[in-house]
């Protein structure tokens, strides 16, 4: 029981460490003003060093190292503050996807831009009327020569409005049940008839966007598994979405409400003095503290060569209410100063209190991650599906 | 026992109902929200019409003479629809505030207030935290002239005067002022916040004319007195507030169908639901308590006043939390209404000092309720 | 808006304060010794001057009062501390199914010594299996001759030790859905074959009985509704549950935890005197608040001639946790005081702490009372049933 | 990283798990709630004659020369076994005061304790709340000699010895005495508490011979930290009871049917499932960082000790209490074995200090780390 690599483990964190220590400094910092540009350009930096997508073959611009070597490469990477982002989904969930499904030469022209940062990659998967029900979904293609046309629309696309290329999934068939009508490819971003528009969000911000689909045609050769094979290859790129998203971000965390109480007054005191404080305080450095080491024993898990389980979704759980109750509290104790601008923008705990609900629910909400646990992890039974074995197209849709 | 609205508190807030839901949409708040504008003054025009603004005044000060229970009726309707017009600033605080004070400045502004010609508003912060007498010292009055600044005063850049709480430069009594905000030396300067949907404004004076409400209030006592009487108030719009999010999340989970069925029948859902309906019980029961002491002036106003804030503000958290948490991916949308909702209710949280100072006070009154 | 009676009302509740005051004490205070004697005694004195079952027709020993007057009394009789639960199954719950289904000589035989507590009822519907699952009872009915024969177990029923009578609902047809093939009786708890085996509860004490049945005859007059019509009749009965059981006893209430507070140390102050403390005092005083104005809103309803809601459900939900916090915040700010003997006894925060768990599930659990608010006063869906429509000996069971 | 316990030390986990699940079943438990014995003392000698009193002593005091971290996998296991014996008092706390202890002291005590020759506790209590240097003033030890009593000794009528806390007469300070039990003048009277499977005493000590555990150790010094360290152990005899109750509660709602389906399908049991896995798996990591910082003596420690014990007073209040929500009606019954798991876990959330004195103590830590 000890925070310690292994002899090879050290080793490789070394080279890492010294690697970025001379590197990752230049791409540092704000890069707001083209953040994509900044992270490509970082991409590639890896990339020709040969650190990019370390878990990947060689021949694909990986190195074929050991997923605990690529966990302990992104961990010392987050020591530095780089852009990353762009990448996270078409690294970590198109391209398994791709590597189990597409061509060789397909693999060949796609996996290695994918590795340099070269072309960025999207998921087309969820829809307006899907939610939680992922397989709900209606984007319509249908096979017309060498070609699929599809009409419809996907939902919640990070960064649709800069990829070159994306993953897909249509329904092909609606008269079968929902989970046999699929069918998945993979298509240029830019082909006609696609339409990107940025959702707003609570937060004023635009994660995401909203990807409408006219007559756009793809070709057969891009199809991923086959006809109507769909869902099975969706359950690929899904299977890797839990380590691409990782836990919501910390950026109110138990030191946020720890200095604050120190230096905001209460009673003439301290907040931090007050007990009631503390104890609130507490409870969430205990939460921070199990969720670290949570990791910590994820970690361990992959330096023994296992494979860490779902349990991981208590992450995302655990760190999503967390930053919201952080946020209303820091709010409370301000009282108008925490709900006010302050230096022409609203108070850094206003906004995490507005963005805060976001990650309570993007990428699986809490009722999602709780059915996970329960279903995965314990083994309880599976919510009783009325639409089971029911063709798509007479299951009760409701309006929304 | 009667420990309700009577028929006709109810038939008022049918009409109130009907009012605000064809002239004050959500859509107006949005109009708000996403404009330039700092409130809705054509409602607010309407709102007038209608009297709501002379609801408790007497009718010797040209208003209707109803009791308070009416105007709680409005507060919650109000509360519900998330009205952008500034009337809990000058009918709950402002018209409060005068109609308790002295005879000359109750004869000359409560007919203002009372028939809309004059909006007030109230300036009580100067520090972060909550309205604490002891942290107000920037302001004074010296000679009848104000000096000093005041922060996040609601309704600050819309309303034609203020009721200023500020230091007797003689005593060092904090007291209660009524200044007009037309007058020379006083600058506004509109601030934004977590809910845009209402307007708020740092305010500076300097030499500005200030009349004592009553002279003989000092210290905290005409403050302490105004705070607990427009938090039953508040809490009555929170309330609203709390049972419009509870109700949208209803219609959304009823009408919004997963693997075949509405989300409203699974039991994460129905119990979620359930809970907030719970905790909207249990505020609207603390706010009729809150009613009733208002409305009698009764000796337990300050232990009430502190039970309804707190279940309001508690069930108001909840359910705008939970609504966005039902509606999922599209609860954190702009588009979609649920966020108008969970920044009024942090706005109203914190307005009057939070939660947690409320449990903090109500402790206090029940201990020298139990030790008189 | 106001806590008074209209005219009527306070002259009744004059009527009744006085008659108390001058009655009641002899009946007040410890009844320990033989608790179902002074039970009978009090009931009978009520009985005996027009007080007991209020809302009855005369004919039966009531008189005839409004819902708002029995409450009236009710709430005037709590004030004493009266022993009063022996009677509360039979009047509340059993005696307005007898009116509805028994015969008039049934009603004229029963009624009138249900009123004056001469014989005690008790309800024998739970099963070992059932749990929240109410009609999914086993206990079988065969019909033979004129008789019916039961063999089964009923479980949870308050009272059976000291029973005269009992009602009863039976599946007497196995083989068709669950809610077609019930029978409900009345029957006489001294019956051949009938075994009363106290339950004991983690508190030490045993608030309820096992029933077993070994071949015990009822006349078929003692029928209630029809064969295979029991689950109406029982209807009739639960419709009259939530009245008839009221909300959870306040033993640990805010002023419990003022007080201790108050006079307990912590960190060299009382412990009243930490903020943390008061925020959650002042959640209790919240929460009791709520609950004594939700009453009063009730009480109101009554008043004004019209139906309380299953909003009351609210009571017992948020009361019976509120109990088991308060008794868990009072032992964790006394420390080991608070889980050890005091006075030859465990500390009555201690006792609480164990009762609270019957008191979060007896009546129905936290769960159920979500269920029927989500249900009933929502209108959302009820939770899938899967075993609809099916007979009821092919419904799996599982093993417990 | 190696943040799991390694192969040596799962297989004792192994041996220790099939040791108790076949002679230490609920079952012996329940023998002692329901009996006169005050402990299981086979179960106790086969625990001593597998060595595990030893386990962390060195072996030039008879010990086994193991860490700390194979005490805590005997300790989550005898956590999850509810085993009745006095394990904690003797190992965790006796031993671990008689392992810091002067030369003479420790040799003198410690072989006897590993070998399970006697069987040690600590007595700490003289009034309510947590156990706080300042408020233990009754005992005191003047020329080799304790006077005074001690309240709530866990196994305090099973011990052979005790370590006491005591004010040295001269200097004032609170220091770490030890006493022989069987010495003249001590008294004991065994009470009960809401987990009878643990026996507890008072103690009262009229001229008993006493030895200072180090005289060099002035006051809280040494008591603080043999809470810090025996917290480590107890948060894991907590983690385990936590998880024994979670696997109960779980096999339960598997096998128990309602409206044709298991229980185990309903949402709001599966989510009130999955919420006591969490808190499960929050203090499992964290008593692991309580377990290295115990193992390595870190200067983390009184930190990680912290966390440990609230994660897991958490974990424990919320399986226990929910174990019996699921399982309903028969949760109540003194039959099932529910209700062993509920009392121990409120049992074990007092006798070091309630969860809000640690938070407290957290805090301060933190607060003294950072201000370093």
């Amino acid at each position: 029981m000890d925070f310690n690599d292994t002899k090879e483990e050290a080793t490789f964190r070394e080279q890492a460490k010294s690697w970025l220590a001379e590197n990752a400094p230049a791409y540092q910092g704000d890069h707001t003003d083209d953040f994509l540009a900044a992270a490509k350009a970082w991409q590639k930096a890896k990339y020709d060093a040969g650190w990019a997508c370390l878990s990947w073959p060689k021949e694909w611009g990986g190195r074929d190292a050991t997923p605990a070597e690529a966990k302990i490469f992104a961990d010392e990477e987050t020591e530095y503050d780089l852009p990353v982002g762009p990448f996270l989904i078409g690294q970590g969930m198109a391209a398994p996807t791709m590597m189990a499904y597409a061509s060789e030469e397909q693999k060949a022209r796609f996996l290695p831009k994918l590795a340099s940062g070269e072309e960025v990659w999207c998921q087309l998967f969820s829809e307006p009327a899907g939610g939680s029900d992922l397989a709900a979904l209606r984007t319509r293609s249908v096979r017309d020569g060498d070609d699929w046309v599809i009409n419809g629309q996907k939902i919640w696309t990070s960064g649709a409005h800069y990829s070159d290329f994306g993953i897909l999934v249509t329904r092909s068939d609606p008269t079968v049940p929902k989970h046999m009508g699929l069918t998945y490819f993979f298509l240029d971003m830019r082909s006609p008839g696609l339409e990107v528009k940025p959702i707003k969000q609570i937060s004023g911000q635009s994660n995401f966007n909203e990807v409408y689909f006219t007559d756009v045609r793809i070709p057969d050769s891009q199809r991923l598994g086959a006809e109507g094979d769909g869902w099975r290859v969706a359950l690929t790129t899904l299977m890797n979405e839990r380590a691409a998203i990782g836990g919501a971000s910390g950026e109110m965390n138990f030191q946020t409400a720890f200095n604050l109480a120190s230096e905001t007054d209460l009673d003439g005191q301290p907040a931090i003095v007050d007990r009631g404080v503390r104890s609130q305080l507490a409870d969430w450095y205990c939460k921070e503290k199990g969720l670290e080491f949570t990791g910590a024993r994820s970690q361990t898990a992959l330096s023994r060569g296992e494979v860490p389980g779902p349990e991981n979704s208590i992450g995302k759980l655990v760190a999503a209410k967390k930053t919201q109750d952080i946020a209303s509290f820091c709010i409370e104790l301000l009282g108008m100063t925490g709900v006010a601008l302050d230096h022409e923008q609203l108070s850094a705990y206003a906004e995490a209190y507005l963005g805060a609900p976001g990650s309570r629910i993007a990428g699986g909400s809490d009722e999602i991650m709780l059915n996970i646990i329960a279903e995965r992890v314990l083994g309880l039974p599976q919510d009783i599906r009325v639409d089971k074995g029911v063709p798509f197209n007479e299951v009760p849709m409701g309006a929304k | 026992m009667n420990f309700e609205f009577s028929a006709e508190q109810n038939l008022l807030r049918e009409q109130a109902v009907g009012f605000l839901s064809d002239r004050a949409p959500l859509s107006v708040a949005r109009r708000i929200l996403d404009g330039d504008e700092t409130y809705a003054s054509e409602v607010w025009q309407e709102i007038i019409n209608l009297g709501w603004t002379a609801t408790a005044v007497p009718e010797s000060h040209g208003g209707f003479g109803f009791g308070h229970l009416e105007l709680c009726v409005v507060a919650e309707e109000l509360g519900r629809s998330l009205a952008p017009v500034p009337f809990s600033s000058s009918v709950y605080l402002a018209t409060e505030a005068i109609a308790s004070a002295a005879n000359d400045v109750r004869d000359d502004w409560l007919p203002k207030l009372a028939c809309g010609e004059v909006i007030g508003c109230v300036a009580l912060y100067e520090v972060s935290g909550a309205p604490d007498p002891d942290r107000m010292n920037d302001c004074t009055v010296s000679d009848g002239v104000l000096n000093g600044g005041k922060r996040w005063v609601t309704d600050g850049a819309i309303a034609d005067m203020s009721v200023v709480t500020a230091r007797d430069a003689d005593t060092g009594n904090l007291c209660l002022y009524v200044v007009d905000l037309s007058a020379e030396g006083v600058q506004r300067s509109t601030i934004d916040t977590i809910d845009p949907t209402r307007n708020h404004a740092d305010l500076q004076f300097d030499n500005v004319s200030a009349m004592p409400l009553a002279s003989e209030i000092g210290d905290s006592t005409g403050l302490r007195r105004l705070l607990d009487r427009s938090a039953v108030l508040f809490a009555f719009e929170q309330l609203g507030g709390a049972e419009a999010a509870l109700n949208m999340a209803r219609e959304y989970a009823l009408g919004r169908y997963a693997f075949g069925r509405p989300i409203a029948g699974y039991q994460a859902i129905k119990h979620k639901l359930a809970k907030m309906y719970v905790a909207v019980q249990l505020a609207r029961s603390n706010c009729y308590y809150g009613a009733w002491a208002l409305a009698t002036d009764a000796p337990e106003l300050p232990v009430a006043a502190a039970t309804a804030r707190v279940s309001a503000s508690q069930a108001y958290r909840e359910c705008s939390e939970e609504n966005i948490q039902i509606h999922g991916g599209m609860g954190f949308t702009w588009e979609f209404d649920c966020h108008l909702y969970y920044r009024r209710a942090k706005l109203l949280s914190v307005n009057l000092g939070g939660e947690y100072d409320w449990k903090h006070r109500l402790i206090s009154c029940i201990e020298a309720d139990q030790a008189a």
